[in-house]
């Protein structure tokens, strides 16, 4: 979706302020927002593409003005609701007011430095051959669509190089609406910033994207 | 820690605070988290998950060539090696700074950021300001952090739109001949990791 | 530059929610921050192309956050800050602090109802003969500058046709720096909504833009 | 009103930030003497009482029974309009954009509020909203659907993006069973939405 969340471009939000001997977290609720985010995956049965609809499906003017940890639990509290395990009213009550819907499994101490460790890789099998190899001239094809995209509109419409095959991936777009992972073939695009952001653009600049090759037609 | 460290007053108490501790409170009767998992998971990116990852696999590739070749042909498993793996770092690229190029990373869409080597990223990183110039005007964002580049130098910028993660390589200071790898880390600071800064000179 | 005002095709503002009976004005003070714009406008105090780059210049998220008046009054008191007229001290007064310059001269009612009836024509006569004539095929360049300009995101990269010649007309780019106003034929450019918005919009949009002569190239 | 400072409420807590703010901006000006204090009375009652759509529902019902008229609106919108005695702010360059039965019109500027106000007045807050700013370009049919408005699947929809000081207004089909009528009464079907083009013109009926 065309949403605050694609800021690639975007100008005046002014400098940005690096804060010296930065803690990783600014607050006590910031630190539990973080592991509910992450503890919740497991119950929730939600992938990260969904998770990132959820945080970036929102008003834009909304969206500038939460903190970044807002925006996570105000995913969270959005994707418990969705998938009935929270309602508004134990929210609003601050306790469980109803008998929990079953789940297959929950988050355990034991298992989080090996769920961590394992993290969610997101290549798959494949006996397809990329379309595409280093060095082919490809364009981004300017696609609007409303779901949730990983093609930033900076880079829609426009020419670059393949510079590196990755692999074959699970594909964002089908798997933040839950139609399956879908892998495609993703590849390591390279703009030039003058072809981006236009003649008068720093000529010193390439800017690298990684693009599904449904993002991509030959240039 | 508890599941509840809140140790301030309660009239200080944001309504995003009581949001969460309410969320928090009706997944735990409901048996969907368990306290201790959360604990953990803080505990392993507050203490354990950070940027002293990232500058040992840096420190390496300066000292041992080999290990560098490695790292920049399949970097998931040249940092494996070190023992750093997984959550949003399954599948890493280390980026090469040269004499004529300078790496960048951002995330113009959301926040993503090699947890694994660097830890969870700072809030600049995921500021508005960051991705919305990284892609369009990296020196001036460099800038911003007191870095002027040569004008010649080509400017790299990666935006982390799959599930792929950057590592910056920086390039080794001078004056580091015959240093052991643990000294050189010393060196390696986070932000020359994400391409928005330099190591530190000796 | 690409703000916040530059809206155009981004997803998650929700409905449009007309108003029923909606009055000129929602409170007595926007009726006053609108006719303030105006009679500055009068004045002289600066032109309305500066006018709308200092509105659009404020960072998104508080762009976002205003009211539409709201975001009048909060341009008004920047530019005045911008071109001396007021000091940040006399802004937080409310008041003009002595010793001040008074202003050569006050605008008066018959001006502004002047103003009203006459308005202010942007046409200027021609310094060349027009580049493009109706019926030519036309790109819009890929600019993103800085500094105000009046080409959409949306529009740019894209080929068009002229469906009418305007006139020659002030050049907002150039109006809004101060930096005179450098008049340019204007052409009226329409596009297909499947070259905005990719091929599978609705085939049955058209949109049309002003464009000045700089922001097109042939095709 | 001769005096500017007619704010008549309550000067305690009910006074919002930006009537505050507003209001610390005009006495600046009136004090360093910018302006008459008369000046803002006329312009906030010109917009608040004489000009408003009513003006331009005079133009598209001339249209819509004087040929000769709407020929000459289509070729030079300013100077049939200014006819009647429209333009003016914001009107300094009009165009009539004629809907036909395979054409529809609507107008928007996604950068700021472009609007024309010599004919229609100033406009509504949902035309300076960020959902019509962002969706009509992309998405007309949708927007019309906020209004209630559905066309048939094949009318090709122009928008007019306001990008310049041109200011549109649509000339809506005339409706059917309106025969004979005058011009004022066919100025009563003539909508404000109609003439922006997320509406229709009222039925001839619902006057009867």
């Amino acid at each position: 979706m065309n949403g605050a969340q694609d800021m690639g471009g975007v100008h005046g939000f002014g400098p940005v302020e690096p804060e010296p001997n930065e803690p990783v977290f600014h607050a006590g609720w910031e630190k539990r927002a973080f592991a509910l985010t992450l503890a919740m995956a497991m119950p929730g049965q939600w992938n990260i593409d969904m998770s990132r609809f959820a945080r970036e499906n929102r008003d834009p003017g909304e969206y500038l003005s939460m903190s970044y940890y807002q925006i996570w639990f105000a995913a969270l509290e959005t994707m418990l609701k969705e998938r009935d395990l929270v309602s508004d009213d134990e929210t609003v009550a601050g306790h469980a007011l109803r008998e929990p819907k079953p789940v297959a499994r929950i988050l355990s101490p034991g298992a989080v430095a090996q769920v961590l460790y394992r993290g969610g890789p997101t290549e798959r099998e494949t006996n397809t051959t990329p379309a595409f190899k280093p060095g082919d001239h490809v364009r981004a094809k300017n696609i609007n669509p409303r779901t949730h995209t990983r093609l930033p509109r900076y880079v829609r419409g426009h020419a670059g190089t393949i510079e590196r095959v990755i692999g074959f991936h699970v594909f964002p777009d089908s798997n933040a609406q839950g139609a399956g992972e879908n892998p495609q073939w993703l590849y390591t695009v390279c703009f030039d910033g003058r072809e981006l952001w236009g003649a008068d653009g720093d000529p010193t600049l390439t800017v690298s994207v990684d693009a599904w090759e449904p993002y991509l037609v030959p240039a | 820690m508890t599941g509840h460290d809140h140790h301030h007053d309660h009239s200080e108490l944001t309504e995003t605070q009581l949001r969460v501790r309410a969320l928090e409170t009706v997944l735990t009767e409901k048996g969907y988290v368990d306290p201790a998992a959360l604990d953990l998971l803080i505990e392993t990116y507050e203490k354990k998950v950070g940027p002293r990852n990232g500058a040992r696999v840096v420190a390496k590739a300066w000292a041992d060539p080999a290990y560098r070749a490695r790292l920049v042909k399949d970097a998931t498993s040249a940092i494996a090696e070190l023992g750093y793996a997984g959550r949003q770092g399954e599948h890493i690229v280390a980026l090469e700074n040269t004499p004529n190029r300078h790496n960048m990373v951002v995330c113009t869409l959301c926040s993503c950021y090699p947890w694994p080597v660097l830890g969870l990223p700072p809030v600049w990183y995921k500021s508005a300001p960051y991705r919305s110039r990284a892609v369009s005007d990296p020196r001036g964002v460099l800038k911003d952090f007191g870095i002027t580049l040569p004008a010649g130098t080509e400017i790299r910028v990666w935006d982390s739109t799959s599930e792929n993660r950057y590592l910056v390589i920086p390039m080794r200071p001078a004056g580091t001949e015959g240093w052991i790898e643990e000294r050189l880390a010393e060196l390696v600071t986070r932000d020359s990791m994400i391409g928005t800064g330099l190591p530190k000179q000796p | 530059m690409n703000g916040a005002a530059d809206m155009g095709g981004m997803h998650g503002f929700g409905p449009v929610v007309p108003e029923p009976n909606e009055p000129v004005f929602h409170a007595e003070w926007e009726g006053h921050s609108f006719a303030l714009n105006m009679v500055t406008g009068v004045a002289k105090l600066w032109n309305l192309d500066a006018f709308r780059f200092k509105r659009e210049s404020i960072p998104p998220p508080e762009y976002l956050s205003l009211s539409y008046y709201g975001l009048w009054t909060r341009t008004l008191e920047l530019m005045m800050l911008e071109y001396g007229v007021a000091t940040p001290e006399e802004v937080a007064a409310g008041h003009a602090i002595a010793p001040f310059k008074k202003a050569p001269h006050a605008v008066s009612a018959a001006e502004c109802a002047n103003m009203v009836r006459c308005g202010s024509p942007y046409n200027r006569s021609a310094p060349a003969p027009a580049l493009f004539k109706v019926g030519d095929k036309v790109r819009a360049r890929n600019m993103h500058p800085q500094h105000h300009t009046r080409l959409p995101r949306y529009a740019r990269g894209h080929a068009g046709e002229v469906v009418r010649i305007v006139g020659c007309h002030v050049f907002p780019d150039s109006n809004a720096s101060n930096l005179g106003e450098d008049p340019h034929w204007l052409y009226t450019v329409r596009f297909d909504g499947r070259e905005l918005w990719g091929a599978d919009s609705d085939p049955t949009v058209r949109v049309c833009i002003e464009a000045w002569e700089p922001y097109l190239e042939p095709l | 009103m001769t005096h500017d400072h007619d704010h008549h409420h309550d000067h305690g807590s009910e006074l919002s930030e930006m009537q505050l703010r507003t209001r610390a901006l005009e006495t600046i000006l009136l004090e360093k003497g910018y302006i008459e204090p008369a000046a803002i009375d006329v312009l906030i009652e010109t917009y608040e009482k004489k000009i408003g759509p009513r003006n331009g529902a005079q133009v598209v019902a001339k249209a819509w029974v004087d040929p000769q008229f709407r020929q000459w609106l289509f070729e030079d919108g300013t100077a049939a309009i200014g006819s009647l005695g429209f333009g003016g702010r914001s009107g300094n360059h009009l165009v009539a954009l004629e809907n036909t039965p395979s054409v529809h019109n609507m107008v928007v500027c996604t950068l700021c509020s472009c609007y024309p106000w010599a004919v229609l007045g100033l406009p509504p807050l949902w035309y300076k909203s960020a959902p019509y700013r962002s969706r009509t370009v992309a998405d007309p049919r949708s927007v019309l659907a906020d209004f209630g408005v559905s066309l048939p699947k094949d009318t090709e929809i122009r928008v007019w993006d306001s990008t310049a000081e041109l200011r549109y207004l649509v000339v809506p089909l005339r409706p059917a069973g309106a025969e004979g009528w005058s011009e004022e009464k066919l100025a009563e079907l003539v909508t404000r939405d109609s003439m922006i083009g997320t509406g229709l013109p009222k039925n001839p009926e619902d006057l009867a």
